[in-house]
């Protein structure tokens, strides 16, 4: 169990560290890089079967008990999060070393591989501590390499947009650590599970002053509305490979953030009339924000937006249906976004841009390119037989399910969002991808046919096409995934498994 | 018996508004000057949650209360955190100076340019 | 199990024909043609069982979590629509074979997506479970985009594609939230267990039902939904057979007809499905009378049918039942064949246009005489099986003759009915003349005779057209299947040629007498409806939504989305003034939250040294927002600094202290190795509402927090868990609590800490150290998109429009220097000036001009040659 | 930690080369932020601020060491008082700031024993190291282990634990940090500027002979 526990943050730090000493040996950087990740991913895999029926594990760092030292804990939520994390980050980190190979990261400095392997390691710590501090430090860590990342290759308006980015994260980051203070004035811990126990003594009022606290706090990096105005300025600017990785993960660990804080710490209290406001809010503005964009990578950025709020209407139901959807719908989510970048940034090979308003015809230009969009596209827009149909088939059925006046809104909300969905990226689909081409993309395909680049670029094809397969297998085993997140469901509806495999016996009361 | 005097939460209440003030300027140095203020606020309000006026959490034996080590101890990570990220805030500001030749916080374009737009572009 | 198996070698057949096409051409249809001929072999090999009672089942689980899972049961219903889905399926794609030349685009992409059609298909008409059901539903819809969108480089197709998307899709996200409210109050998503034994009524059911029926009546063009399908005939003709003819709007019709013997009893439900099937029949046949398009009669003709075949499927009586069976056999037959008989006289003549056709019937005898049988059975002329089918229809409708509907909308029916089949017989007159007769106001045609293996199909279709209607038992015995699950009328009915000489014999006489009439009359009658004032029309709303969505989006995303740190940053402290703050004040306000008094708690400051530093503090940080010169402010923000390690000190921290001053130290540095190369004074924002606003914002957030960090640590009962470290302290061997916190007790914090700062210290030097010449990277040659050569850095390509490119700025590096020739932003989109924003919005829209000559092609020409007479000439935006 | 050692005065620019530039895929010049750029640097080296003073720079040689030791006895000691890895870093870093401001960049180059990624690649593997250890005893992350050596000569009974590696670690890592920072927002834009001022010279004389006139 310690090692299991161990390994997804250790790991990629020790490799993080060797990569660093390697800068003059590129393929060296990116052997460690794979090695790590891929142990990673077979560690989370390890865990994800261990706590798959329920179990929660945990793992006291330095060998200190619970509310003193540091807890690492596994519960399904987190280590089916871990593990889709892992899986895609492993994908991506192909997928650049497949750029590497073309030749496209020529303007980067080498030091790509160790940045990313530390946001590997915040990433893990965010899902697996068990300790608000930690948590916190895990964000930081997630967030300084996230820095690093966004800067590479900085063009000007790179730098603009992480300018924004930066700022704002650091906002997020001290009004948390404000947040560590009075959860820890009035408390006096800072272990989860404690805190979880201690909260319960404390005056109702004040529990939920700190729960609306914590929601802004996470919700500004998960992008909620009216929080969410960085995203779209930032994300889409950086270098494909990090594009895709933050859309897919980081937005995501602030919702695992908002999930935990708010199921485990202030489950008693309920904040769903606020969350499902805020869902409504994010869902419509977000969509909104898409429709009206010309680069795909924008585009796709608002839809980001808008999906979070999916995942904030099912946290807001505040029923195990409702979580074991927001778990369905996290991953399916997580995969979806990192094959929609990924896909852009092959469409910026022949295009080179991702303006729709100079692009016609990838359909003609390359076939299979056009498959590997529109997959995940339809994914995203919720259509069937694929996994953003179940997510959305599990939330649907978790809001019916609970009713309500405001339930019933936040579902016509729902609704219209998927219909805009559908819209937006099928804007892409017919504006981008139909129509006759337009002559320097066919030129642009030629040129791709001879030149030396051939081996990279087919690389970067296959491994989309791999992230559009692990698309598809979530799909196929939305059975297993589904009973998974039902048990995660139950486990942060309930609280006691966790608080007492932290805290021992009988903490919970 | 643990809140801490009135004093000191003014004070906290003044870093706290001072700092987010020169967060909301354009000038990019004044919005790093308000990270490092909003740096001290979050620590001071970390060591506001133990008694005032106290020993340092040594155990050299000396008899009376010692203050509570884990504010301090979290508060000394998130002051080395906080100089990391500021230094590269820093770094950051000197580049987009360097680009733009402004010291002020730029607009995103393209936000700029749809918030200029009056038709939508196309609706079908 | 081998239903399953049928639906996978659909996808198995649809992936492997892409990659045959290049090979086989247009011959590959006749693979994709295996799947489709497989289902109909299949279901034609049980029906003898399934007819007797049996249905067949079969179940993959896929998310019995989610109640999702692909359940199939083949009853008569089912049997009967496999038949027409996959029998005819499989006739039009031999058709296909002879319809497309080999150096058609993306043939391997059309057959596949053809064949994925067919089993999704398939899938619709036999799962019995909801959520399966809408996987399938919708699979035929973007299926149905893709086929519709096949010949993308046209205008036409791709809006008429996006049209039926949005259409089908946007009331498919009804249907199955209506699924879910279904399934949510049977507890049971499968159909046949919710049909046996439907949920309480009531308006929850109400509501599903109507969602459901939504969703029913776009998928099968319903009016006032029905816009799509017309528009979709830009899709090749063979395709608009199968799609628009016999199988996907026949979707919707299959749903009602599922779900009748359950719900037909419920009171919106009769309502809703027989106002709107009768409004459909109607209206669809009106439009059909005037249309100029060969294809585009026929889909109003279609849309009139899909009208009638919703009336009696949702009509719940026995001999309704046994009308929809026939009438929904019938119809796929001779309408496919009418298709396939267009798409030859297109495929021949190079045109579909009433008023361009003259003496085909000359020329192609055998096609002429194949269309005409087919008409005739549309027009429900003996001995066609659309006659047997008619006089059910009329006979299901006759007062008196059926518990329900009750005898008053029975009349009302039974007379639109008839209206309607008027206006079929007219329409399809019409149509027989228009293509084959001589006009003498049109020069004859030359077109040779089509092939027999093109005609082969039409001619297929046409003998069982009048096969079944001699021997009309075949059918019945199919129509029996599904009837008998109904309540029966007063005598059993079955479909025949000759019931004697009843009612509806005579009305039948007199519906071919009046439209006789009326095909005689047709100037007249067009004189008419060019009279009549325009319906508000459907379409028209279609564009009124699409333009209020993107209005919509476009005023909130303006709106919301300023671009500017500062708003951002606003908006988040407003936010947390909103949400946690209000929460606070109210929890004062209404007691909830105790405010500490002076004996517990409540006191002004500890020490007197704690008012100084204290005060040393406030004043230099308000002095630090007033200062705008930069040292100064530098210094004033470094006596903050210290003043804070004062107060540690005074906290009994000795050790942050220390750090704090160090780092104080070092920060200020730094700052000012940066700050010499800035300004000497920062930029001031001028006095007034906004300064004023954000003053008052930022002094609320702070205060807010204090105030919380007040209360909160005043709430806290019991001691903290740091206690347990001074016990602990001689196991880990050592004295200073605080740093064993950090090396031992708590040192993954630690651990992460000091990986941020490596991961700083990185990323600091990664971007401030770079070359000279990539200090500030190219875009493109970051990543580049497209190595030109003799471009390594790929900046020669700017596929924008012109004139952007070449504002890119040269970059002012420290001081006065220019690095020449930077090619800082290429990407079109993102100008480095506002101006270059500017020039970009104001540019013409490119992509779009280029194709106008396309839409003159096609069936675009054919509306647009139509709208002279008033119709259809509708605004494209 | 080695001290002053004026004898490793700057690495060779082929070394630096090495090290920062050839990673560089792109051909481009190597990248060396401490080594002269030879061209605009032949006769003078400009202290970080204003005129250079001997006297700053000689007290900050002499101090260098005693600062060094300091923050070593910081590190060690920091179990029982205060100090710790941070602190001792930070006052080493200290030093290296010192030499700076007193003697430029070159100064800088002349005392630091590793380049900053260096130090901050060894650090970081000495900490996750040390945190990794106890796991192959199958023992949870962090786990500190001690050895006390009760008969040495001098000191007596002596403790080694295993966080004195970890707060060297940090210790390590802090200095990496400083000097990297230095070495970008200091010594860099140093160099530019001078370049700057070499070009303008150059550019209207032709002649760009050094600094002062």
């Amino acid at each position: 169990m310690n090692t299991l526990l161990a390994v997804p943050v250790l790991v990629p730090l020790l490799g993080a560290a060797a990569s660093l000493l390697m800068r003059r040996a590129p393929r060296l950087q990116q052997g460690v890089a794979v090695a790590a990740l891929t142990a990673v991913v077979v560690d989370t895999v390890l865990l994800l079967r261990v706590t798959a029926d329920g179990s929660v594990i945990t793992s006291q760092a330095g060998a200190w008990e619970a509310p003193l030292g540091v807890t690492v804990v596994a519960d399904p939520l987190s280590s089916l999060m871990l593990a889709v994390s892992a899986v895609v980050l492993l994908v991506v980190q192909l997928f650049a070393i497949g750029q590497d190979i073309a030749g496209l990261s020529r303007a980067m400095p080498q030091v790509f591989h160790p940045i990313y392997l530390v946001l590997t390691a915040g990433v893990c710590l965010c899902f697996l501590a068990g300790d608000l501090f930690n948590l916190f430090v895990g964000f930081e860590i997630m967030l300084t390499a996230s820095y690093a990342l966004i800067t590479q290759a900085p063009t000007r308006a790179r730098v603009r947009a992480s300018m924004i980015y930066t700022v704002v994260s650091l906002t997020s980051s001290i009004l948390f650590l404000t947040g560590i203070a009075l959860i820890y004035g009035l408390t006096g811990t800072v272990n989860l599970a404690d805190i979880a126990v201690k909260l319960g003594g404390a005056p109702e009022e004040l529990r939920m002053v700190l729960a609306l606290l914590f929601l802004v706090v996470f919700g500004i990096k998960a992008a909620l509305v009216p929080m969410h105005f960085w995203l779209p300025d930032s994300y889409p600017v950086a270098i494909t490979r990090i594009s895709a990785i933050f859309a897919a993960l980081l937005t995501k660990v602030a919702v695992y953030a908002i999930i935990r804080s708010q199921t485990l710490l202030f489950g008693r209290d309920d904040i769903s009339a606020v969350l499902l406001c805020v869902a409504i809010a994010t869902m419509l503005v977000g969509i909104f924000g898409a429709l009206v964009q010309d680069d795909i990578n924008r585009l796709m950025s608002f839809a980001l937006v808008s999906h979070i709020g999916f995942m904030i209407f099912g946290l807001g139901l505040n029923s195990v249906a409702g979580l074991a959807a927001v778990v369905v719908y996290l991953v399916h989510h997580i995969v979806v976004q990192a094959n929609l970048f990924l896909v852009n940034g092959l469409i910026r090979q022949y295009a080179g841009h991702s303006s729709l308003r100079a692009m016609r015809g990838l359909n003609t230009v390359s076939p299979v390119m056009s498959f590997y969009f529109f997959i995940p596209a339809m994914s995203l827009a919720g259509l069937p037989p694929l996994s953003g149909f179940v997510a959305k088939a599990a939330l649907f059925q978790a809001g019916v399910g609970v009713g309500g006046w405001l339930v019933y809104t936040a579902l016509a909300a729902g609704v219209a969002t998927s219909l805009l969905t559908v819209m937006a990226v099928f804007r892409i689909w017919v504006r981008g991808f139909w129509g006759t081409p337009m002559p320097d993309m066919v030129e642009a395909r030629e040129r791709l046919k001879r030149g030396s680049h051939l081996a990279g670029l087919r690389f970067m094809a296959a491994m989309t096409g791999v992230m559009v397969a692990i698309g598809l297998v979530v799909a196929g085993a939305a059975g297993p995934l589904s009973e998974i997140a039902f048990i995660a469901g139950h486990d942060l509806m309930n609280g006691t498994a966790y608080i007492e495999a932290v805290l021992g016996e009988g903490a919970a009361r | 018996m643990n809140a801490p005097g009135l004093v000191l939460i003014f004070a906290v209440a003044v870093l706290y508004s001072t700092g987010f003030y020169l967060l909301l300027q354009r000038s990019l140095m004044r919005v790093v000057f308000g990270i490092v203020i909003l740096g001290h606020a979050a620590n001071l309000s970390l060591m506001l949650t133990d008694h005032a006026i106290t020993l340092p959490p040594l155990l050299t034996g000396k008899d009376g209360p010692i203050s509570d080590p884990l504010p301090q101890a979290m508060a000394l990570t998130a002051i080395v955190i906080t100089f990391g990220v500021t230094t590269f805030l820093l770094a950051l500001a000197y580049r987009v100076w360097l680009g733009d030749d402004n010291d002020e916080v730029p607009a995103d374009l393209e936000d700029r340019r749809i918030g200029r737009l009056s038709e939508p572009e196309d609706s079908s | 199990m081998l239903l399953p198996a049928i639906l996978a070698l659909h996808a198995a057949v649809a992936a492997l024909l892409p990659l045959l096409a290049d090979r086989f051409g247009a011959r590959i249809f006749l693979l994709a043609g295996l799947p489709p001929a497989a289902a109909a072999v299949w279901a034609l090999a049980n029906a003898s069982g399934i007819l007797s009672g049996a249905p067949v089942t079969a179940g993959i689980a896929w998310a019995p979590a989610l109640k999702i899972g692909l359940d199939f049961r083949v009853d008569g219903l089912s049997l009967a629509m496999t038949l027409l889905v996959s029998g005819v399926g499989a006739i039009i794609f031999g058709y296909c074979a002879a319809y497309f030349r080999a150096d058609e685009r993306g043939l391997g992409r059309l057959a596949a997506i053809m064949v994925l059609f067919a089993g999704s298909m398939l899938g619709v008409v036999t799962t019995d479970n909801l959520f399966a059901l809408y996987v399938f539903w919708e699979l035929t819809s973007i299926t149905s985009f893709l086929l519709v969108g096949h010949e993308d480089h046209k205008e036409q197709a791709r809006r008429a594609a996006t049209q039926a998307l949005v259409t089908t899709t946007g009331t498919g996200l009804l249907m199955l939230i209506g699924f879910i409210m279904l399934g949510t109050a049977a507890g049971d998503y499968s159909i046949s267990g919710l049909v046996a034994d439907p949920p309480e009524g009531g308006p929850w059911l109400t509501g599903a039902l109507v969602l459901v029926l939504v969703g029913a009546f776009a998928k099968s063009a319903q009016v006032p939904l029905h816009f799509w399908l017309p528009a979709a005939m830009v899709a090749p003709t063979p395709v608009s057979a199968y799609l628009h003819a016999a199988a996907m709007v026949k979707g919707g019709v299959y749903l009602v007809a599922r779900l009748a013997p359950g719900f037909a009893e419920a009171g919106v439900w009769q309502a809703l499905v027989l106002s709107v099937g009768l409004a459909t029949m109607i209206v669809g046949g009106w439009r059909a009378l005037r249309q100029d398009d060969l294809k585009l009669l026929l889909a109003y003709g279609t849309v009139s049918q899909l009208g009638f075949l919703t009336l009696l499927g949702g009509a719940g009586t026995q001999v309704a039942a046994t009308a929809m069976i026939g009438t929904l056999i019938a119809h796929g037959l001779f309408k496919s064949a009418l298709f396939l008989s267009v798409g030859v006289i297109d495929h021949e003549t190079g045109s579909r246009s009433i008023s361009r056709l003259s003496g085909l019937g000359r020329r192609m005898p055998l096609l002429a005489a194949v269309a005409t049988l087919a008409a005739a059975s549309m027009a429900g002329l003996p001995p066609l099986i659309g006659f047997a089918a008619k006089e059910a229809a009329l006979e299901a409708f006759v007062p008196g003759a059926a518990p329900s509907p009750p005898p008053v909308a029975a009349g009302a029916m039974l007379a639109g009915v008839a209206l309607a089949s008027v206006l079929t017989f007219a329409y399809s007159a019409r149509f027989v003349w228009g293509a084959f007769a001589v006009k003498p106001t049109v020069a004859e045609n030359r077109a040779g005779a089509p092939s027999p293996l093109f005609a082969a199909a039409p001619v297929v279709l046409a003998a069982l057209s009048l096969v079944l209607g001699i021997a009309p038992a075949l059918v019945d015995h199919l129509a029996q299947g599904y009837a008998h699950a109904l309540p029966a009328g007063h005598k059993p009915y079955h479909l025949a040629l000759w019931h004697g000489l009843t009612p509806t014999l005579l009305l039948t006489v007199l519906v071919v007498a009046a439209g006789v009439a009326l095909f005689l009359k047709r100037r007249a009658v067009g004189r008419l409806q060019n009279a009549m004032p325009r319906w508000p029309d459907a379409e028209y709303g279609y564009h009124l939504f699409l333009h209020g969505v993107y209005t919509v989006a476009l005023s909130v995303t303006r709106r919301s989305q300023s671009g500017s740190l500062p708003v951002y940053l606003g908006i988040i402290l407003a936010t947390i003034l909103a949400l946690p703050g209000v929460r606070l004040v109210a929890g004062l306000i209404t007691g909830g939250i105790a405010v500490p008094g002076p004996e517990d708690g409540l006191r002004i400051w500890d020490s007197p040294l704690e008012l100084l530093v204290a005060t040393v503090i406030v004043v230099t940080s308000i002095a630090t927002v007033r200062e705008h010169r930069r040292f100064p402010s530098l210094i004033l923000l470094n006596v903050v600094g210290f003043g804070t390690a004062g107060l540690f000190v005074l906290h009994g921290a000795p050790d942050l202290a220390l750090t704090l001053v160090l780092v104080e130290t070092l920060t200020t540095i730094i700052l000012v190795f940066v700050l010499r190369r800035l300004p000497t004074t920062f930029s001031v924002r001028p006095d007034g509402w906004g300064k004023r606003l954000t003053v008052l914002l930022c002094t609320a957030a702070g205060s807010f927090i204090a105030l919380a960090l007040w209360l909160m640590t005043a709430a806290r009962s019991g001691d903290p868990v740091s206690t347990g470290y001074a016990d602990r302290a001689g196991e880990a061997g050592g004295t200073n609590l605080v740093n064993m916190i950090l090396a031992d007790f708590r040192a993954l914090d630690t651990l992460g800490e000091v990986v941020v700062l490596v991961t700083a210290a990185v990323a600091v030097s990664s971007l401030v150290l770079l070359n000279r010449r990539d200090r500030v990277v190219d875009e493109s040659s970051a990543e580049p998109a497209v190595p030109a050569p003799g471009n390594a850095g790929g900046t020669g390509e700017d596929p924008g429009p012109p004139g952007t490119g070449a504002l890119a700025l040269p970059v002012h590096t420290a001081g006065a220097e220019a690095v020449g020739g930077e090619p800082a932003e290429r990407d079109p989109r993102r100008g480095p000036e506002s101006d270059a924003a500017d020039a970009d919005a104001e540019a013409p829209e490119a992509p779009e001009a280029p194709e106008a000559p396309d839409e003159s092609e096609g069936p675009a020409g054919g509306r647009r040659g139509d709208s002279e007479q008033g119709e259809d000439s509708d605004d494209e935006r | 930690m080695s001290g002053d050692e004026p004898a490793r005065a700057g690495p060779s620019p082929g070394r630096a080369a090495g090290e920062w530039g050839r990673a560089d895929r792109s051909g481009a010049p190597p990248e060396n932020w401490e080594a002269p750029r030879e061209r605009w640097l032949s006769t003078a080296v400009r202290p970080a601020f204003g005129p250079r003073s001997v006297l700053l720079e000689v007290a900050a040689r002499l101090l260098t060491p005693a600062i060094l030791v300091f923050s070593v006895f910081l590190l060690v000691s920091g179990h029982d008082r205060p100090g710790g890895g941070f602190a001792g870093g930070l006052v080493a870093s200290m030093a290296y700031v010192l030499r700076y401001i007193a003697g430029g960049r070159r100064e800088l180059a002349a005392g630091i024993p590793m380049r900053p990624n260096g130090l901050l690649a060894l650090g970081m593997l000495l900490v996750c190291g040390t945190a990794a250890a106890p796991l192959l005893a199958g023992h949870p992350m962090l786990e500190v282990y001690s050895y006390t050596a009760h008969h040495l000569p001098l000191f007596g009974e002596v403790k080694f634990a295993s966080y004195l590696l970890f707060e060297s670690g940090v210790f390590l890592i802090v200095v990496g940090l400083v000097l990297s920072v230095v070495a970008a927002l200091g010594a860099r834009m140093e160099a530019e500027e001078e370049e700057i001022r070499g070009r303008r010279r150059s550019g209207g004389a032709g002649a760009a002979k050094g600094e002062r006139p």
